[in-house]
């Protein structure tokens, strides 16, 4: 391990990335990231790996479609209106099953909306977010080392499955510092040789053919097909949660991923003092939804709350996992607000008498 | 005596365009009467002594559908 | 002592803690006498404008974008800060965006600086990336004053990893800042350390005096965040 | 016997889909023979649009991805930069390349990406059905302009080769034809200038070839190229629009 040092949630995983061994980096600038391309600009030269501000989101999104058809390892970064328009992009990477990786630091929307932390592309990532039958996994971390160590992992998933992986974070872990620990070694890279595009092969020549284009239906119903086993392995192995304060049976369960689940934190923290208690489910892969995990940590418990920094979209996924076995209520903020410590214990305790 | 070429119109890959026939200075390739497997007209040769190898065909014909052979 | 020099321009590396130390010099300062000007524009987040409702109730002036544009991402100059910067009826202490693209901001008023006469004060944290040597400081001092126009006298160390400050940190903060204070010739001011953590830390061995800091700006799950957070 | 002329090592054996007479498939095989001519089939990454010649992957033997569509300069720039040492090349219709593609063209132009962009001009969005182009003539009747084009309501017909030029960076222009044997042999000369300069690193190479669209203009292939040796021509002049090797040339 090296030294702790402070950075900002948009360096630290840009810095990760780098010593993950990502090579190509492509964005187009937008606040609340604009650190991340600008740290990659300086940093990714150095580091011997190519980086490029593109025209626009689209080019990019498509300058890593040649890259991961490549074999690179390679990101990009965003935030809301450009992951929109990068949604054509990871459709035919996902598509095409190559890795490639994604930063989303969401903003306030619809539209241009605002500066301020936002996690209101919920719908957007979980559900594929492009068009055609997919997803991708979505890695929510809740503080800068973990959205730094979610670098490594993103690519990690990325090889193992041959998706594109989304890192869901928002305005807040992008600009806050946090201090921070980089480990010494990462997993090496998968051999991509047997599909990578320009690859130096051995032998008798046969070109490698990348293409998410099947005019047969029956060749694209099998197409999806195996694209759905895929995830089925990915629900299998890649579920991701942190449980905090459900050891004993609380009155209250709180479901909430990212930036408000810290201040989740800090009310259940408050409530506990108070004799209260209340227990935070936080889902850290958002597809694949631990459904599971929720409904498990639901058991016995008085009310399921959603917290949420939008009007209620992992609601929905919370509702799923419960099947109507337990009373729901949904607690959120649009516009870039986030709730208070205070504000929110007083809306959980006024739920738990 | 001039040099013998040879030129083949592979049916496989002939559309019947025509584009070849137009190409030819010497007028020494036609449709043929019958369908090819495609259901086109192929273009034939009907005049392999007139051919000089002079490849203009080649270069028009957008299927590359024809081989020529030189002594 | 914090308290000298009638402006007083903080400056220093992306993420050393500029604004946390330029909010404190503001709070600390006499109310109805000091002014906080904001020139920060290039962070979006954690700026001093997001205290001002809080600092104009003690009756300190807090001079940035007004009204709905202080929330937005464009580089955007309150149309106060040139008065602000002739008033030398008040102290007035201007938190500077940072690296030298946010010292950028300063070069456009740099002649009304020198006419006034000011300290400008680099903060040094040697747990920022860019920042961690005597040779990287002062190459960062360089690049800023050639982006502003204007000369740093002093230096202060603010090496902290917040909460997590250890007193190594503190102290390896110190030695760097002083000996780049010594190479360059430049006073080494102050040595900062969050008021919450010296009970911890104890006394750190340190060559110049320990300014106490409060923390103003909290992220949104810390208590106490309510009013002062508001993007 | 020997031969003198035969299908290309550089297409597979797959029989092209183009419709009799198109010359999609004269463009294929002159990319197809200066790959094979160079040997750099086992080091050419081709790219196939959206377009008729979507299906370009399964005619060129080298390794190939399709790609959305006006996105190939973008997808080129990802690809040549993961693999400096292969040739990058990008195969485009006018709906593709200047329309939905504008934006990525220009970049890539002006940022002399060390691609070749093959860009196959015959006026038409061919593969749906022969709506307007960029590139449509005034008063050329489309599906989308059934009263046929109004440049004062829609715009003129867009001279990429013009527009690129005026450019800084791009190393290499040219805008040739297909549209009659002795065109094409020129039309050859310019692809494999265009791949030696991409094997040399010099950068952006541009192509752009006039063709026709035989079925969406209704007529035969004949007629086809004669109606655009003298209705495109004129509006799209051959000719070496810039080449910067050429320049280097004279000024030593």
């Amino acid at each position: 391990m090296g030294d702790k040092i402070l950075m900002k949630g948009n360096e630290a995983v840009a810095e990760a990335a780098i010593r993950a061994g990502c090579r190509h980096y492509y964005a187009y600038p937008i606040t609340p990231q604009s650190e991340l391309i600008e740290y990659m600009a300086r940093q990714m030269p150095l580091a011997g790996g190519t980086f490029l501000q593109a025209e626009s989101e689209v080019a990019a999104i498509n300058m890593v479609l040649g890259a991961a058809a490549c074999g690179m390892r390679v990101m990009t970064s965003s935030s809301s209106p450009g992951i929109s328009l990068k949604q054509e992009g990871i459709s035919y990477i996902a598509a095409c099953r190559l890795p490639a990786v994604i930063v989303n630091v969401q903003r306030g929307g619809p539209g241009l909306g605002n500066i301020a932390p936002m996690q209101a592309d919920y719908f957007q990532a979980t559900r594929g977010g492009g068009h055609g039958d997919y997803y991708t996994p979505v890695l929510s971390p809740s503080s800068v080392q973990e959205f730094a160590d979610m670098a490594p992992l993103a690519f990690e998933i990325a090889e193992e499955y041959r998706t594109p992986v989304v890192i869901f974070a928002d305005g807040m872990l992008g600009q806050m510092m946090e201090p921070v620990v980089f480990p010494d070694s990462y997993a090496p890279q998968k051999d991509p040789s047997a599909w990578a595009l320009g690859c130096k092969r051995e032998g008798e020549f046969c070109n490698h053919i990348i293409n998410s284009l099947f005019i047969d239906p029956a060749v694209l119903d099998q197409k999806t097909r195996e694209l759905f086993a895929e995830y089925d392995r990915i629900r299998q192995n890649e579920i991701r949660y942190e449980r905090y304060n459900l050891d004993e049976q609380p009155s209250i369960l709180v479901v909430s991923t990212g930036t408000a689940a810290r201040v989740v934190k800090s009310a259940v923290d408050a409530l506990a003092e108070e004799g209260i208690k209340v227990g935070l489910l936080r889902p850290i892969t958002l597809w694949p939804f631990p459904y599971q995990a929720v409904a498990e940590a639901a058991r016995g418990v008085k009310k399921v709350l959603t917290v949420e920094l939008n009007m209620g979209q992992m609601e929905q996924d919370v509702r799923l996992a419960l099947a109507g076995s337990c009373e729901t209520a949904f607690v959120g903020k649009a516009g870039g607000l986030v709730f208070t410590p205070e504000e929110l214990t007083e809306i959980i305790r006024g739920y738990a008498s | 005596m001039a040099k013998k070429t040879r030129i083949t119109i592979d049916e496989y890959y002939c559309k019947g365009c025509g584009l070849c026939i137009d190409a030819c200075p010497k007028g020494s390739l036609a449709f043929a009467e019958r369908l090819n497997e495609q259901g086109y007209h192929p273009v034939e040769c009907t005049d392999q002594e007139a051919c000089t190898g002079c490849s203009l065909c080649y270069v028009a014909c957008p299927d590359s559908a024809i081989t020529i052979e030189k002594e | 002592m914090e308290n000298e020099g009638s402006l007083v321009i903080v400056t220093g590396c992306y993420g050393s803690g500029k604004t946390e130390y330029a909010v404190n010099l503001a709070a600390a300062g006499e109310p109805g006498r000091t002014m906080l000007v904001d020139l920060d524009v290039v962070n979006p987040y954690f700026r001093s404008r997001d205290l001002r409702d809080e600092f104009s109730a003690r009756g300190i002036d807090v001079v940035a974008p007004e009204g709905s544009f202080s929330h937005a991402d464009v580089p955007m100059l309150s149309r106060r800060v040139k008065g602000a910067l002739r008033n030398t009826e008040k102290r007035v202490i201007i938190d500077v965006g940072g690296d030298p693209m946010g010292a950028r901001a300063l070069a456009r008023f740099s002649g009304t600086i020198k006419e006034r006469g000011y300290r400008m004060r680099l903060v040094v944290n040697t747990r920022r990336p860019q920042n961690r040597t005597v040779e990287e400081v002062l190459d960062m001092a360089a690049r800023i004053e050639a982006a502003s126009g204007l000369v740093i006298q002093e230096l202060v160390a603010n090496s902290h990893l917040m909460e997590e400050t250890t007193r190594e940190v503190v102290e390896e903060g110190a030695a760097v800042a002083g000996e780049a204070a010594r190479q360059s010739g430049r006073d080494f001011f102050t040595v900062c350390v969050l008021e919450d953590l010296l009970p911890r830390l104890g006394e750190p061995r340190v060559q110049a005096r320990i300014f106490a800091l409060k923390k103003h700006l909290r992220k949104p799950w810390e208590p106490g965040s309510g009013k002062a957070w508001r993007i | 016997m020997r031969i003198v002329a035969k299908r290309t090592r550089g297409l597979t054996s797959a029989r092209l889909t183009y419709c009799p007479g198109c010359l999609h498939g004269v463009a294929h095989r002159l990319i197809g023979e200066s790959m094979e001519e160079l040997g750099i089939i086992e080091r050419a990454i081709g790219i196939a649009p959206v377009g008729c010649a979507v299906f370009a992957y399964n005619f060129f033997s080298c390794d190939m991805i399709q790609v959305p569509h006006g996105r190939a300069p973008a997808v080129a720039t990802g690809l040549r930069r993961s693999r400096p040492d292969c040739v990058v090349f990008t195969y485009q219709g006018d709906g593709d390349l200047a329309a939905i593609g504008m934006a990525e063209t220009v970049h890539a132009a002006n940022r002399n990406e060390n691609i070749t962009v093959f860009f196959i001009n015959n006026a038409v969005y061919g593969m749906t059905g022969g709506q307007m182009a960029p590139t449509t003539l005034a008063g050329m009747k489309a599906t989308t302009a059934p009263y046929g084009r109004d440049v004062e309501d829609t715009g003129g017909p867009t001279r990429m080769c013009e527009l690129l030029a005026t450019l800084e960076m791009p190393w290499f222009i040219t805008r040739v034809s297909l549209l009659s044997p002795k065109d094409i042999l020129k039309a050859k000369k310019a692809v494999k200038k265009a791949f030696k300069n991409n094997l040399d690193k010099k950068g952006f190479q541009f192509v752009e070839m006039i063709s026709t669209c035989p079925t969406n203009w209704g007529m035969d292939p004949l007629r086809a190229r004669e109606w655009a040796k003298q209705e495109m021509l004129p509006v799209f002049p051959p000719g070496v629009y810039k080449d910067r090797g050429a320049e280097q040339e004279d000024a030593s």
